[in-house]
């Protein structure tokens, strides 16, 4: 049991502690770099406080207001809402392309619940988070267990959804004079909060705190870390003993249910119940995840990322609209400014490596 | 004596390619059995396939005497059973505490931990800064980097540490020293001998001769996907076993049995 | 009314009549000396774009807006936002539910417009009506409601019972070969006259929801070379449509204004702005209508209408 | 020069030849899962005369005619050609967005080029095709340059493009008759050859020799490889000596070349110049690149299996229509079929593994 | 004489981490130099440097007198400095042929590799058959087989042979035995004798002593992100060098002027 080879011996003297440099002269801009570096999500919130401080130079008051400052935040509450379930299916490397027509769906059983077969509104928007959440769950299931790529998962479902959801509501409309009478709370999330000239509605509150719930389940529980795993490498992640398809199944079953919230929410933004809502979702939501710096890949970046990500469309939309850009234009500049955001992201990020 | 872990007539085909064709496996309890054999002889394929990696297309597998059918790793791995891969299965983007807890991350006392379910990350910094300072990997300057920013050796070094912090019934390592400097592979045998005294058989693979006749208590010479023979590291020399391994001598038929 | 701003939203920036829309409404705001600010949505149908637009324009201190909404019950909150807030709001093209949510309407009646249509084709038939294979191209799945509207007019002016008048498809009659969707362009037009005439090959009347959508089923019928025994009618009468009419592309076609609702809607808001007075509906109705023509080169019997020439010098008015 | 550890001489007299084994009873169900292991395009390829099967018999002649199954290749065309470039793009791990933008803004470039400049219509087409290839271009130095992501580049550059494109049409529309009367050559795709009852139009025809040409660089020449490398892994493929940039950008302009021919087709198919079209060519390209069995993570795929991946959604859309299902039903169950499909695939695949 | 490969002051930090602390290098023509250090020293981080795989923060390098900066590993390919990385660098979905001859595939001869740029593929298999059976890889069963299916020593063997087959001016060995057996380790010691005796010199980094000290004409002793000293393996012991290169033992003054 000693033929240990001789010359191994020589490395027993070796010196215990951990390597340390000297950093150098380590300047403000290097520590700075240094915390771009571990905070990605730092990246977008500078980006969105320049643009905001650049509209504000150009438009003044208009724009620098508590009431069009607080406009953005309730324009973007329906599409940071849908993007933060979307950022979760994202760092899974995955894609949910159904994230619109559950909300949907899931506003239009909380609306006909309730005016078809005269539930209780309370019960009816049980039944509607319920119904997000079941299709989420379908979604994770043939993501998981069948090992079907997601975005033809989600792509199917996207239809046969949409498709579902305008069969059962016969494309009606239920108006908001009709539930504001007899079903207030499926507008709770409308009701708001004036701190001055400052509006905030339930749905934008909803949506802060719900940013808030997740960053921290991310980061600092094991589900959290779990989710991370599985999109960086799901079989290194299975090897090294992650539940992945539970943690998948859960992962597109809390994405439904965040959708089926917004769409509560949403009945709260346009007071009705609408089967046409949310066609854009899908896109505005991964916009804002990529524009928030989560990798396509999975496994990176923050939800914090995608919130700002949601801000700086909504900033540039709103800024180039009051000066005064025409629809086409704003789109072509929203192009444009999309992918500047994304390079000056960029950029800061390879200067602090 | 009855093995631990037993395998008999694994079968693994991939297209046209035989990994593992009909081959046998014993490990008794408390040894140290060491894998030897050519690239690509199928020794990874082997210890995937008792571990649950991979789903043999023939064969049985008994731990304790016991018919198991591992589904995946977590099976086995709920079973105790540890395992190193060669490809390390690792998350690339997670910190090395991380990857180190992954899957029984520990969370804060008290209601932080138990009502918000909140990590205690930095507890298991400290045990994942003291696992790894037990293999000498000194140049991990800072225990919050990607795995996938560490240099080969570093990498693997985690991996061991976790296998060795965790294994409660069997540890399998595959080439856990291949990428390791002197010193780290030094440290590793040393630990390797500290988890047999615990009485955790241990399997492991290694090309290093050496190393494989100075801890292991028996060899299993793998050859073309199955088991050549077993020989006792004291009875026979390290010509012997590479000669078997590589197809340059026949082992005695007597062997073959062993 | 100088240096007062309007705004014009419509449901999309991409469909010739809202072009034209807009092209009257820029040309009258800068008759008047107003600024005028204009807004659509992505997609037709796409409602919540319609939402930011009217908090924009409040945002902005619009005087007044000019709305084609895409979702006519659900704007109605935010148009009320908009009334408080002081705006005049004029919906144009599509009255609004209930019609008196807007301060006024311009609007064509699209129901109205489907009729005639209708009629024209039955008259154009006579007895052969009895007979008739048709196939109905109409927007998108969602079933819009000028989509509805156009399409269950176009059925009522036929003589077919419409089941549910507000949805389409659930029609019995089966001189009805089939309802599919076109997305309102040549594409979609093309690939849904060809799924029917593959259902039913002998297909001899097709309503489309708007000019593009003919243009594409035609090329369809060319395709197997039935272009000329199938009667299209159509909605909307912009110049290229009539044009189309004259060539024989389609037969018949509803012509609406746009460039009139534009131009009144901004002379509304300018008198707004400066009297604070608000536009008369036609008497009778509860919007002012812009009015519907038929234009077609064969004149069928108890069908008003208007010929091409006469169409092409009023072509989106 | 000889400390060489002695043990390792003993590996001297090992045999030479290359290890083989005995296959055991090699069946015809084991051959014929080996050869659907290496020619995986031949999965999409079975769902597809599966489908076809089906459709058949339970339409019988109405579904299996030659005109029928003709027709839906001419349905197919223009899909089949955008998806080809969105094929050459996802197999180095991106995504273009941007296709169906750039298939429409070149097609409006060549009719306008024509009727609004008097340009000959030989010298609009090709002004049209540079357009379609130097917007690839913008993509392609935009990811491969500045390092930006597909997803971010190509979002960015379809708001643009499509803005442009309404900006400097002024959503006119060149009608067809005008078009036959003046330019014919803009109709050029929409000629067709008739056999018995099968019609092929040009555009069909330039998309079958399409496929074959791709399949043939993809798979025959260093080219076709380095694609392969770059979306498998890039950083590898740098290492290894591929110019991954130049890669990449040429990549990218192709997909535009290909786009802008794809617009040059549509004219064939529509008749006219419109503006509006192409506004499902995205999603409509990524679905068949998906269910023929392209991944979306690059590298791994083959572009018969998109061509296939197209036809089997388009024998579902007609298939369906002609079975009676109404707009909104088959939307629903073209969903699910899509869901399907891919799990037939997916089954089909694990069983031969 | 002139250093054919010459490196002064690199400096390359990631973050926090110092991978590369003012660190000096010289290859001299036709020799074989080991560089050998713990795990995390810095090793990889140094050839990267200088073979234009990583862009050093500090320092500049020169070859064959010439200064020259490397922008990207393609441009020290262009120069004939051929490089076997730690990770590999090979497309896992990719077969060993295409992987071998990436970059530098093989056209058929006459009009097909001309006109249509068709490739050669069943010349390529042929040597890249050739290539591992030079290697000894007999276990390599289908020479279409994906990188990614390969086990880790064959994937290993893949690489080494790609450097070996088109290096031309200097071969740089990022631990190339590492994963290999016994048998495949010898076959790559001799390759790089064989390619030295072609004049080619060589960079070799390792963590087994015997086989550095086999084969080396003098060893780069790393320690800590930059080098320690450069000594001569006929005049010291491995037990010398691992001391050197754990810290156990500080080199004379002299050696890190070497
Ligand atoms: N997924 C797979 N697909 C196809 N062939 C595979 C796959 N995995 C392994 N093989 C093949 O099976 C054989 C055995 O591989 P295995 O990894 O078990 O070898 P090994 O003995 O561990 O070699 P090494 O010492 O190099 O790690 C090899 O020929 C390898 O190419
Ligand atoms: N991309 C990176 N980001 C952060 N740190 C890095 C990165 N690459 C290397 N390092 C760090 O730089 C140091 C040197 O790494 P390097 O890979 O050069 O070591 P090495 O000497 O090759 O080690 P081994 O023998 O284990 O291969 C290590 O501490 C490593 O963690
Ligand atoms: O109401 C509009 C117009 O009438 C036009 O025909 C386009 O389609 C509808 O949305
Ligand atoms: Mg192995
Ligand atoms: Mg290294």
């Amino acid at each position: 049991m000693s033929t240990q080879q001789s010359y191994e011996a020589a490395a027993a003297g070796s010196p215990q502690e951990t390597a340390e440099f000297d950093q150098g002269h380590q300047s403000f801009i290097q520590k700075f770099q240094h915390l771009l570096h571990v905070t990605p999500s730092l990246v977008p919130l500078i980006v969105l406080v320049l643009s905001v401080i650049v509209f504000g130079l150009l438009l003044g008051s208009k724009f620098f207001s508590p009431f069009a400052l607080t406009l953005i935040l309730q324009q973007v509450g329906i599409v940071g809402i849908v993007a933060c379930a979307q950022s979760l299916v994202i760092l899974t490397a995955g894609i949910d392309l159904s994230v619109g027509a559950i909300m949907v769906l899931s506003s239009v059983v909380m609306g006909q619940f309730t005016f078809r077969y005269g539930l209780p509104p309370e019960i009816a928007v049980v039944c509607g988070l319920i119904c997000g959440t079941f299709c989420g769950f379908i979604n994770g299931w043939l993501v998981a267990r069948m090992k079907l790529p997601p975005f033809i998962v989600t792509l199917g479902m996207w239809q046969i959804v949409l498709a579902t959801n305008f069969l059962y509501s016969a494309n009606e409309t239920i108006r908001s004079q009709t539930i504001a009478a007899e079903a207030p709370l499926l507008q709770l999330f409308g009701e708001k909060i004036k701190l001055g000239g400052a509006v905030f509605t339930y749905g934008v509150i909803f949506m802060v705190l719900l940013v808030i719930l997740l960053a921290y389940v991310l980061r600092h529980t094991a589900w959290g870390r779990h989710v991370y795993a599985v999109g960086d490498d799901p079989d290194a992640a299975e090897l090294s003993g992650v539940k992945v398809n539970r943690v998948l199944i859960s992962v597109y079953m809390l994405s439904g249910l965040i959708c089926a919230f917004a769409g509560w929410a949403m009945i709260g933004r346009i007071g009705s119940v609408s089967p046409t809502s949310g066609q854009l979702a899908n896109i505005e939501s991964i916009t804002a995840v990529v524009i928030g710096g989560i990798s396509l890949f999975g496994g990176r970046g923050s939800i914090l990322g995608t919130f700002f990500g949601a801000l700086i469309v909504g900033v540039f939309t709103l800024g180039l609209r009051l000066l005064g850009a025409d629809a086409q234009w704003t789109y072509l500049l929203i192009g444009l400014l999309i992918i500047a955001a994304v390079a000056v992201d960029q950029w800061i990020r390879k200067v602090s490596v | 004596m009855e093995p631990i872990l037993k395998a008999r007539g694994l079968v693994k085909r991939y297209g046209r390619v035989t990994a593992l064709d009909h081959c046998d496996f014993d490990l008794m309890p408390g040894e140290i059995l060491a894998v030897i054999g050519d690239n690509g002889a199928g020794k990874s394929s082997l210890i995937k396939a008792i571990s649950g990696a991979v789903i043999p297309d023939e064969g049985e597998v008994w731990l304790e005497g016991r018919k198991v059918q591992f589904t995946s790793p977590i099976d086995a791995r709920e079973e105790g059973i540890e395992t190193v891969y060669q490809t390390l299965a690792m998350s690339p983007a997670l910190s090395i505490a991380d990857n180190m807890f992954m899957g029984r991350e520990l969370r804060k006392p008290g209601w932080r931990g138990n009502l918000l379910r909140q990590l205690d990350r930095a507890r298991m910094e400290e045990i994942a800064r003291e696992k790894l300072n037990e293999l000498g990997l000194m140049t991990i300057q800072n225990i919050n980097q990607a795995v996938e920013t560490l240099s080969g050796g570093q990498r693997q070094g985690v991996a061991v540490a976790r296998a060795a912090a965790f294994g409660s019934k069997v540890i399998i390592l595959d080439e856990p020293t291949a990428a390791l400097g002197v010193k780290e592979s030094r440290r590793v045998l040393e630990l390797i001998q500290d988890v047999k005294s615990r009485g955790i058989p241990i399997i492991l693979i290694s090309h290093n001769m050496p190393h494989v006749f100075e801890v292991a208590d028996r060899i299993h010479v793998h050859r073309l996907g199955k088991r050549l023979c077993v020989i006792d590291p004291k009875a026979h020399s390290m010509s012997d076993a590479v000669a078997y391994m590589t197809g340059a001598a026949e082992p005695a038929a007597e062997l073959a049995e062993a | 009314a100088e240096g007062v701003t309007a705004c014009l939203i419509t449901k999309t920036d991409t469909n010739p009549f809202f072009v034209k829309m807009k092209e009257g409404a820029e040309a009258k705001a800068a008759e008047l000396g107003m600024t005028l600010k204009s807004f659509a949505g992505k997609i037709d149908g796409d409602h919540e774009t319609q939402v930011a637009a009217i908090e924009t324009c409040i945002a902005d201190g619009a005087k007044g807006i000019l709305l084609t909404a895409s979702d006519t019950s659900s704007i109605v909150p935010a148009v009320q936002q908009a009334r408080d807030a002081g705006l005049v709001v004029i919906a144009l093209d599509t009255p609004l539910e209930p019609i008196d949510a807007a301060d006024a309407t311009f609007a064509t009646d699209n129901f109205l417009a489907g009729e005639l249509i209708g009629k024209w084709a039955a008259a154009s038939l006579g007895d052969e009506a009895a007979n008739a294979k048709i196939a109905m191209l109409d927007l998108a799945v969602s079933q819009p409601t000028v989509g509805v509207l156009r399409d269950q007019g176009f059925l009522q002016g036929f003589g077919i019972d419409l089941g549910d008048p507000n949805k389409w498809g659930d029609e019995t009659d089966p001189r009805i070969v089939g309802n599919d969707i076109t997305a309102g362009n040549e594409e979609g037009g093309r690939r849904a006259m060809e799924n029917l005439l593959a259902k039913d090959p002998m297909i001899n009347v097709v309503y489309t929801i708007n000019e593009p959508a003919a243009a594409g089923a035609y090329e369809a019928l060319k395709a197997i070379g039935r272009e000329n025994d199938v009667l299209i009618v159509s909605v909307d009468g912009g110049c290229p449509g009539v044009q189309n009419i004259k060539d024989g592309v389609i037969g018949a076609t509803s012509q609406q204004y746009p460039l009139l609702m534009a131009s009144k809607g901004i002379e509304a808001i300018s008198a707004w702005a400066s009297t604070g007075a608000k536009p008369e509906p036609t008497p009778g109705k509860a919007f002012f209508d812009t009015g519907v023509a038929l234009v077609t080169d064969q004149p069928a019997e108890g069908v008003e209408s208007i010929d091409t020439n006469e169409g092409m010098n009023l072509c989106w008015g």
